[in-house]
């Protein structure tokens, strides 16, 4: 079954592919719900009956490659295509037909989820790494395609960012096949002891900071902004909800999985991640109170988001923080989707690229700027939403270790999320100028951002079975 | 102040790296030892192509997914490229005869060397790889030579030829898949089906390798 | 020393040169120069240490084999970029103020 | 030291040096060139390595189409500035 959720993608991207240009839609929606539906029946399988197992092939590793299902992998599954169904609804109705951005616009989707969903489930460390080329490629040409010379650049500067945050993760395989012969992460865990030579914590080093720079934790966030800003809407939802969250997903493979007994003997390292993820919360923060651009405020504010991410990495050691980061990745997943589906939306309509452009959409336009203060509430932690669940376990997880310090930037993350939040809200209040016109756009376009958001609040309902999920070794 | 630090980053990282190559235990897999041990199950006697369309050929199905996908995103970035009417004056030079000649005998031999390295491939050095950029040389040689021109947006045929190797090899591993575990070849089987996946890949590996340098050598519109 | 740990010096030495070239260089055609040497130096230590008791190991010479496609590929996608970036803007390179 | 190692480390310092000059020659047709030659050195060492089947591609591949893709890139850019 989770073999499929890779070929699936593949089989429809290179079908589009072949229809030609502008062509095959329907085939990746149909594509789309049938890869939902898998990651939901695989989900429910492995609850029942423990993580599921895979063998390429038929060798098994360390000759084959192993795909492994557990918990946390079946969760980001469930999250990619709980948002990718959505926004390919909301992308088909955003693009006019003749964009240039839609040329080829659903094959790269296609090879795009291809990627993730094959990252999620490899336990192969080179596999991995075409798995992440095959995403990060996607990732830039949607972000370049059709676009005019601001995009290109931004396209240009995420590709060096991504092609360096490989090269330094393909380094480090190298150097760990070198000492140990095998690049399976099974095999590895049980090789890297407490005791690795020197090489294994300089290829540990380089991964995690190449997957550190492709996930654009501060301070290397600097190629996320113009790209997630600068690409058509419903990229910058799928790129901000999911794609940064895969490298985050390997750090954190890499850390609890073959380098977890490195990162037993030094203790000081585990607040590494979390000072970087301290420093983005702040940075990110006061950038989006700052932005003028709607969407760079958005893209601001995935950058503070991703820091709580790393903010995990100290508590590891106790049951629940695995839980916490992955509740946060699906609160600012299903948020940011639909924060970025909402900003398309209002940015169509009015024509206006600037929040203060915004003044008085909230009475032409209530559902779309409802789903974006929805996912405002996600953003900022507060209850019932999945935002909140996540804060809280983090802060409660925190105080229990005496760790106040990450409740503190918790605390003080969701006040300055309301600040940038409330900025948008507020203008949106303000009485329109005269003589502003709104064109109207369509229905989908309003209610798939506000089921995004509505599902990003409602999880806080449904936490336990997620939580639970999780949990599935 | 950036360059200072990427300098001092470089140079600590080779000394690091050269410090901590050198008293390196034996590792404590020997993967080569497997892969001899496998090769006659392999369905191939050359081991590198046993293990690029056998024990790990689901690397190679996401490579060549990358291949194609880079195609794609060329084709999509240059989609409304300028093709203005006076953009097409040429200003190189007129094409040596002599290469035109050359090129109208080199090429056939070289289509005989690809097939020559496809065939290879199973039992010594080659393979579908070499084969397709052998291929791709010979068509980068034809548009030297004038005799190919470049590419604008590739029709349904070419789509077919480009996308077919990678759906050759994707509907082998769904079978598979169907039949047991992906990728997973019938031993009797197994030579049959990497060469079919091979001769796929080479014409599909051909046509992507050229189609990026013939793409990208459309005349892409002018500045002005 | 062996041939293979010399090698593998040598690739790291080239991944190094690569890194800082795709960093501080501002001709992008340059610094797709730099990226192709990173990735070849990357490859040299994939083979080289692995096999640095001279006995060759078909495991990460069909990777390498992988990883050059791979390498093509993104430098034929870099260049598309870069070709384009120049129709558009008759620059070659990206400026820095927009990074903020 | 053998004759064989002599060779090696004369082929390692050419290759060091072609990928220098391919990152830094001031004149940008001579650094693609340099790396063309940087990338049949490659081969060469991968022959070193026992590797023939890298060395191949290397040659066709990392050296002859990247290289021709970068020349085609270069001549294009000549082209323009007409």
């Amino acid at each position: 079954m989770m073999v499929w959720l890779i070929l699936l993608p593949l089989l429809w991207a290179s079908l589009a592919f072949m229809l030609g240009p502008s062509r095959g839609v329907w085939l990746s929606i149909v594509g789309l719900a049938a890869q939902l539906w898998l990651a939901f029946a695989l989900a429910a399988e492995i609850v029942g009956s423990g993580a599921a197992m895979h063998a390429v092939g038929g060798w098994g590793a360390p000759l084959g490659i192993d795909l492994v299902a557990d918990g946390l992998s079946a969760a980001m599954l469930l999250l990619t295509q709980c948002i990718a169904l959505p926004l390919a609804v909301y992308a088909h109705a955003y693009f006019k037909r003749d964009d240039p951005a839609t040329t080829y616009f659903w094959p790269l989707v296609g090879f795009l989820l291809a990627g993730l969903n094959a990252l999620f489930l490899s336990t192969d460390l080179f596999n991995i790494y075409v798995t992440l080329e095959l995403l990060g490629l996607a990732a830039v040409g949607l972000v370049a395609a059709g676009g005019g010379a601001q995009q290109i650049a931004a396209a240009l500067r995420y590709l060096f960012a991504t092609l360096v945050g490989s090269g330094a993760y393909l380094l480090g395989v190298a150097l760990i096949y070198g000492t140990y012969g095998t690049v399976s992460t099974v095999t590895l865990v049980s090789l890297i002891g407490a005791d690795a030579p020197d090489l294994v914590w300089i290829a540990g080093g380089l991964m995690v900071l190449g997957l550190m720079l492709k996930t654009a934790l501060f301070p290397f966030h600097f190629w996320l902004p113009p790209a997630h800003g600068g690409a058509p809407a419903p990229v910058s939802a799928l790129l901000s909800a999911v794609v940064v969250k895969a490298s985050f997903y390997l750090v954190l493979r890499l850390w609890i999985g073959p380098f977890s007994s490195l990162t037993v003997v030094a203790s000081l390292v585990v607040w590494f991640p979390a000072l970087l993820g301290t420093l983005a919360v702040f940075w990110g923060s006061y950038q989006a109170i700052r932005a003028e651009r709607l969407k760079m405020l958005i893209a601001y504010s995935t950058v503070a988001q991703l820091g709580y991410l790393f903010l995990i990495f100290p508590l590891l050691a106790s049951a629940g923080a695995l839980q916490a980061g992955i509740m946060q990745a699906f609160a600012h997943g299903l948020a940011k989707a639909a924060m970025f589906a909402a900003a398309g939306t209002l940015i169509k309509a009015t024509g206006q690229e600037m929040v203060a452009g915004l003044a008085g959409v909230a009475e032409r336009l209530p559902v779309t700027l409802f789903a974006f203060g929805l996912a405002g509430i996600t953003l900022m932690g507060l209850p019932p939403s999945a935002g909140f669940l996540a804060k809280w376990q983090l802060i409660e997880l925190a105080l229990s270790q005496q760790h106040w310090v990450i409740a503190f930037v918790v605390l003080v993350g969701g006040l300055l999320a309301a600040v940038y939040v409330f900025r948008v809200l507020r203008q949106a209040f303000l009485l329109a100028p005269a003589g502003s016109v709104v064109t109207p756009v369509p229905r989908t376009l309003e209610w798939t951002a506000f089921g995004l958001a509505a599902a990003s609040v409602l999880l806080g309902l449904r936490g336990v079975e997620l939580m639970q999920l999780v949990g599935v070794t | 102040m950036k360059r200072l630090l990427v300098v001092l980053g470089a140079v600590c990282l080779v000394v690091l790296l050269l410090g901590a190559m050198h008293d390196l235990a034996p590792a404590s897999v020997e993967l080569h030892a497997a892969v001899a041990t496998n090769l006659t199950a392999s369905g191939v006697e050359h081991p590198v192509t046993a293990v690029l369309l056998n024990f790990r050929g689901y690397d190679t199905l996401l490579e060549i997914a990358v291949l194609l996908l880079a195609l794609i995103v060329i084709l999509a970035i240059g989609m409304d490229a300028t093709i203005s009417a006076e953009a097409t004056v040429d200003v190189r030079p007129l094409v040596n005869p002599v290469l035109q000649t050359l090129a109208k005998l080199v090429v056939p031999l070289m289509i005989l060397v690809a097939v020559y390295l496809l065939w290879a491939g199973s039992f010594r050095p080659g393979g579908a790889f070499q084969a397709g950029a052998v291929l791709a040389a010979a068509a980068v040689l034809l548009h030297l030579a004038e005799l190919l021109p470049s590419w604008q947006s590739p029709g349904v045929k070419l789509r077919l030829g480009l996308a077919g190797g990678f759906l050759i090899f994707l509907a082998v591993g769904a079978v598979s898949l169907m039949q047991g575990a992906l990728l997973e070849y019938p031993l009797e089987q197994a030579g049959a089906l990497i060469l079919l996946i091979e001769s796929g890949l080479t014409v599909s590996l051909g046509l992507i390798l050229a189609g990026l340098f013939l793409l990208l050598s459309r005349d892409d519109g002018e500045t002005s | 020393m062996t041939g293979g740990l010399l090698f593998a010096s040598v690739g790291v030495i080239l991944f190094a040169m690569g890194v800082a070239g795709v960093l501080l260089l501002g001709h992008l055609l340059r610094r797709i120069l730099a990226f192709n040497i990173m990735g070849s130096g990357t490859f040299l230590v994939l083979v080289a240490l692995a096999q640095r008791n001279g006995i060759a190991d078909p495991v990460p010479q069909a990777m390498v084999l992988t990883g050059i496609v791979v390498a093509v590929a993104a430098t034929a996608l870099a260049l598309a970029l870069a070709r384009r970036l120049y129709v558009l803007t008759g620059k070659l390179e990206l400026s820095q103020d927009d990074e903020e | 030291m053998s004759l064989e190692f002599a060779f090696d480390l004369l082929l390692a310092l050419a290759m060091v040096w072609s990928a220098w000059r391919s990152l830094y020659a001031t004149r940008l047709d001579r650094a693609i060139v340099m790396f063309i030659a940087f990338g049949l050195l490659m081969a060469l060492a991968w022959t070193r390595l026992l590797a023939p089947d890298i060395g191949l591609a290397e040659a066709a591949i990392g050296a002859g189409l990247t290289g021709a893709l970068l020349l085609d890139a270069y001549g294009a850019l000549q082209r323009k500035k007409i």
